[in-house]
């Protein structure tokens, strides 16, 4: 497909805009449709079928995380974010973790890293399991994949909650390490899990990337150009889809990331088509990364002996720490006045900031077609508005 | 009928039935809930439709995108202040019988993020619930066990005399007033009529409080 | 050829369907409740309040001691710290909550309540099946709705439990010792353990 | 990154312009520049072109509430009392105006090196609060900006689409703001559920 530049995009539409004036239709898409992952809006301007303009409308989901963690010690906040990114409790509790010990300057036993690199990965395993599955319930194959998703996704969900006793909000991660240690057997059962991950992506390759519907419904669907992936702000699989080589586990090498080998999966068209088969590449890294995890993992302590869990105070200053998020750059910025309470918390949410270019990916695809686009943003109500 | 003798009955390869327990199997044996979700909560709620929990063996099959279609709400999630206008709005579009399960902390009484100016407490104060179901969020089968509830509630209802269900009572409101957004909160913040129905049916004190001198703190 | 992918995908899912049949793996729905999945042993939902022995008003190894309280993220617990003392399991004198109540409804199950607790006194329990129609009634509980027996901890969570009755055990035969060390040198031994129980335990409620 | 160099870099770019250090105290060691109105924008776009730093990703933009600060000290001064001369304590109260801020976290995707922090402060809270956008230069800060003035108040002259963004638009107040108070809404619970909220706010 051609490449058209979004700004010629634009401007080609607006004159077409301008043409037709009268025979606009506004429509508002959600906050309740089926297709828009929760209570998300978009306020689109059709000309016939194609998008001529579309706003997105946030804030149904706005719950003042932010407000509350500044009233709240910085242990309170934990639970919090396990709320940001449903999908993914753990990185984001890893997140904010190495924020605060950034701002406090806390070291992480070595055995607290392996068990958080290996939460993390086993998180970006289900969310982009879940995400391919939404993806292909919004276009139209209702049931099947997602629910072959989530059947994965149970799996590893078994071992998150018989690790830290929840399924979904695990708050597991404390500054200078991990709550509680691997209970007895848990890394056995998630080799066995890791060992047999690669045979659902077969099978979800063999069901899907080939399928002539999904292919003649995503090749050339919402064009990312590299130039606006970087104006915008775009991070995690989206950005690499449109072909930045940008992956903070390689960049920032945070925690220990830089003893594992692993390649970072890069897109060359950033179409539908090639976020969606990054999502599906990136999961077979993880495994890589999860095998040589779970070789490697040393015993020892999981927590930093010096930090306290009650009463913590870091000194004034600030810190903003970042990771690699499944869906892309999550970072907390902390400003600490030396109080129990963070003077100011803010969470980087990568599904707000993905969510910059929207716009400019659906201008004159139709309908459907958006629903298609945004499906592959992947992006989280929770953290959207947070 | 004598229950006894109608298990005697059943045993012996009769069954025997009501006109008011049919009518009510058969309203419990297919709710259909509205495909909603909020937040967190939602995401269990798809957990429980997909294959390993599979709420379709209680006859919920389908999540009807059309509140017009639906006969059950599941307020998945929190309610923000933002978002309380559309709840109100697709409850008021659902036709009766209907009924409102309030899954999670958030839906029951704005939960964790209770303290937060754009949450609403408890999506009570707007649309009655037939359940509650408390946790944060809810497993899978806390769902179902709510939907049980749910359908054991329905079970039980008579068609006749004061407790009718509100769709065979024309005097009970089947739609609720939807709130306005207001410079700093919702016009109004509460349904006052609804939210005195729900206090009254169970007015609770705390338990000591009365006799004790609250402890200086 | 056209259709190739798509007959591909169909291959799938009919593997899919008729494995079903044949291996366990493939057919997994649980059929809830007659049969459940078996429960997690770190697997948490709301908190309870141990007790030792056999009468949970006596028993209980809160101290109302408002830690929990003040560090509860979502703010649901309510204490009221006794004004009098009353012996506890081992006979020693302590405060107790006059009022303990946990609002159900708000409660985020993150269980820091359990892990600031220097006293061993909150736990999580596994119970889920909690649905009510009684917001007010029905999810706001007190004291005698919360407390739960040490045996019932050692069912629910039985790894964890066996290391806190260790550590217990531990400390108390610390406490013993000294007490003891304390009568040997004592001419008059007075132990907290000699008073009387029964004064407190009848004003409780 | 060394933040002197990129200082006198700026300096040398853009002429007239006064760049500050900002210290940061804490172990991360992130220090920030602080920029003054006039030149953010021309600074901004030297940080985006400059072939060594090429700072093309803006990560993150935040708002930051200081509120009016009162430092109170005694001092003695000579005065009459009752017709004498006397040295009497007096309690002297110094306002500095609280003020708004902008941070913004920049990256580079070329470079792979990060973070920068730039800062914008606002003369006050109330009336001057105005800042210049950058979302020209990074569009990733539009809906951060839009954040920012939704939920602190800061206008952002020449953002493209300035709304409220995560409150309705009838929306008067600006809640992440330190000095804001909440509608009191518990008030209408026959329960302990506000109890215990109430008495949790006093710990």
């Amino acid at each position: 497909m051609e490449m058209i530049a979004p700004e010629d995009q634009r401007t080609a539409q607006s004159a077409a805009t301008a043409k037709s004036e009268d025979a606009l239709l506004d429509i508002s898409l959600g906050p309740h449709h089926p297709s828009t992952h929760g209570v998300f809006r978009m306020d689109v301007v059709l000309d016939g079928e194609r998008v001529v303009k579309l706003k997105p409308v946030f804030g149904y989901l706005h719950r003042n995380h932010e407000k509350i963690a500044e009233s709240v010690s910085y242990l309170a906040s934990m639970p919090y974010t396990d709320r940001l990114d449903y999908m993914c409790s753990l990185t984001n509790n890893w997140a904010y973790a190495l924020t605060v010990e950034k701002l406090a300057g806390i070291q992480v036993p070595e055995r607290a890293e392996y068990i958080r690199v290996i939460t993390a990965e086993l998180t970006r395993l289900q969310n982009h399991a879940s995400t391919i599955g939404f993806l292909m319930q919004e276009m139209g194959a209702s049931g099947t994949p997602l629910m072959y998703a989530f059947r994965e996704r149970e799996i590893i969900l078994d071992l998150f909650e018989s690790l830290t006793g929840s399924r979904m909000m695990s708050n597991y991660m404390r500054f200078g390490g991990c709550r509680v240690d691997l209970p007895y057997g848990w890394l056995k059962q998630t080799e066995k899990v890791v060992a047999e991950f690669p045979r659902f992506l077969d099978e979800f390759e063999r069901l899907l990337s080939s399928n002539e519907i999904l292919l003649a419904r995503t090749q050339g669907v919402g064009v990312l150009s590299k130039k606006l992936a970087i104006q915008g702000g775009i991070t995690g699989p989206m950005l690499r889809a449109s072909g930045v080589n940008y992956d903070i586990r390689k960049v920032d090498k945070y925690g220990i990331y830089d003893r594992f080998d692993f390649r970072v999966p890069i897109g060359e068209h950033g179409d539908v088509y090639d976020r969606f088969m990054i999502r599906l590449l990136e999961m077979r890294e993880s495994l890589k990364i999860l095998t040589q995890a779970l070789r490697d993992i040393t015993a020892g302590p999981i927590m930093d002996t010096k930090t306290k869990i009650r009463g913590f105070r870091p000194k004034a200053g600030e810190a903003y720490g970042r990771i690699e998020s499944p869906k892309g750059e999550l970072g907390f910025f902390l400003i600490s006045d030396g109080s129990p309470q963070p003077y100011r918390y803010r969470v980087r949410p990568p599904s707000l900031i993905n969510l910059t270019v929207l716009e400019d990916m659906c201008l004159g695809a139709s309908v459907a077609d958006t629903v298609v686009i945004f499906g592959t943003v992947d992006i989280v109500l929770g953290e959207v508005d947070r | 009928m004598d229950p006894e003798l109608k298990n005697e009955l059943s045993r012996q390869g009769i069954f025997t039935t009501t006109l008011e327990e049919l009518y009510n199997w058969g309203r419990k044996s297919s709710v259909w809930p509205l495909t909603f979700g909020l937040a967190c909560c939602a995401i269990e709620m798809i957990a429980t439709t997909m294959a390993r929990y599979d709420l379709a063996r209680f006859g919920a099959e389908i999540f009807r995108p059309s509140p017009r279609q639906a006969d059950l709400m599941i307020v998945a999630g929190t309610v923000t202040k933002k978002m309380a206008p559309q709840v109100v709005r697709l409850y008021n579009q659902m036709p009766e019988p209907k009924y409102v399960i309030a899954m999670g902390a958030c839906a029951i009484s704005g939960g964790p993020f209770k303290q937060g100016y754009n949450v609403l407490k408890g999506i009570d104060r707007y649309i009655p619930v037939d359940v509650h179901i408390p946790g944060c969020p809810p497993r899978p089968e806390a769902l179902m066990d709510a939907f049980i509830t749910l359908q054991k509630k329905i079970a039980t209802q008579h068609l006749t005399g004061v407790d009718r269900p509100r769709h065979l009572n024309p005097d009970a409101p089947s739609e609720f007033i939807v709130p306005e957004f207001g410079a700093h909160d919702l016009e109004p913040p509460k349904n006052l009529k609804l939210w005195h129905i729900t206090s009254n049916s169970s007015p609770k004190i705390p338990s000591t409080a009365d006799n004790n001198e609250p402890g200086k703190d | 050829m056209l259709g190739e992918g798509i007959a591909k995908g169909l291959v799938e899912t009919a593997r899919n369907f008729f494995g079903s049949y044949f291996t366990k793996d493939r057919l997994t729905t649980v059929q809830y409740p007659e049969e459940r999945l078996p429960q997690f042993e770190a697997a948490r939902n709301f908190p309870f309040l141990v007790y030792d022995g056999g009468d949970w008003q006596a028993g209980l190894r809160c101290v109302g001691c408002q830690i929990c309280e003040k560090e509860c993220p979502p703010k649901c617990i309510y204490i009221e710290k006794s004004k009098d003392k009353k012996p506890d399991a081992v006979g020693k004198l302590q405060f107790y909550p006059a009022v303990f109540n946990i609002d159900v409804s708000v409660c985020m199950s993150c269980q820091i309540c359990v892990e600031v607790c220097p006293f061993e006194a909150i736990k999580m329990d596994t119970e889920f099946e909690l649905s009510t129609d009684d917001r007010f009634g029905g999810l706001l509980w007190d004291k005698a709705q919360l407390a739960k027996s040490n045996e019932h901890y050692r069912k629910i969570h039985p790894t964890e439990a066996a290391e806190v009755d260790a550590r217990l055990a531990e400390e108390k035969a610390k406490v013993d010792a000294k007490v003891k060390a304390a009568a040997e040198n004592k001419t008059t031994p007075t132990s907290p353990g000699a008073v009387q129980p029964g004064s407190g335990a009848s004003s409780t409620q | 990154m060394n933040l002197e160099k990129i200082k006198s870099d700026i300096e040398a770019a853009v002429p007239g312009c006064n760049v500050q250090i900002v210290v940061n105290g804490s172990p991360s060691g992130q220090h920030s520049l602080l920029l003054e109105r006039q030149h953010v924008f021309e600074i901004a776009k030297f940080l985006q072109d400059d072939s060594e730093l090429h700072l093309d990703y803006c990560s993150n933009v935040t708002g930051v509430d200081w509120l009016d600060t009162e430092t109170s000290e005694k001092v003695k001064v000579q005065r009459l009392v009752d017709g004498v001369e006397q040295e009497v304590e007096e309690i002297r109260k110094t306002r500095s105006p609280g003020y708004l801020e902008a941070v913004y976290h920049l990256y580079s995707m070329e470079k792979k090196h990060g973070p920068l922090v730039l800062r914008q402060r606002t003369e006050n809270r109330t009336d001057q609060i105005n800042l210049p956008s950058l979302t020209p230069i990074w569009r990733s800060a539009e809906f951060q900006e839009r954040e920012i003035f939704d939920l602190y108040g800061i206008i952002f002259e020449g953002h493209p689409d300035l709304r409220r963004i995560l409150m309705w638009d009838e929306f008067e107040d600006h809640p992440m703001r330190k000095d804001y108070i909440e509608p009191n809404d518990y008030e209408y619970e026959p329960t302990p559920h506000d109890a215990v909220l109430e008495k949790s706010m006093q710990h």
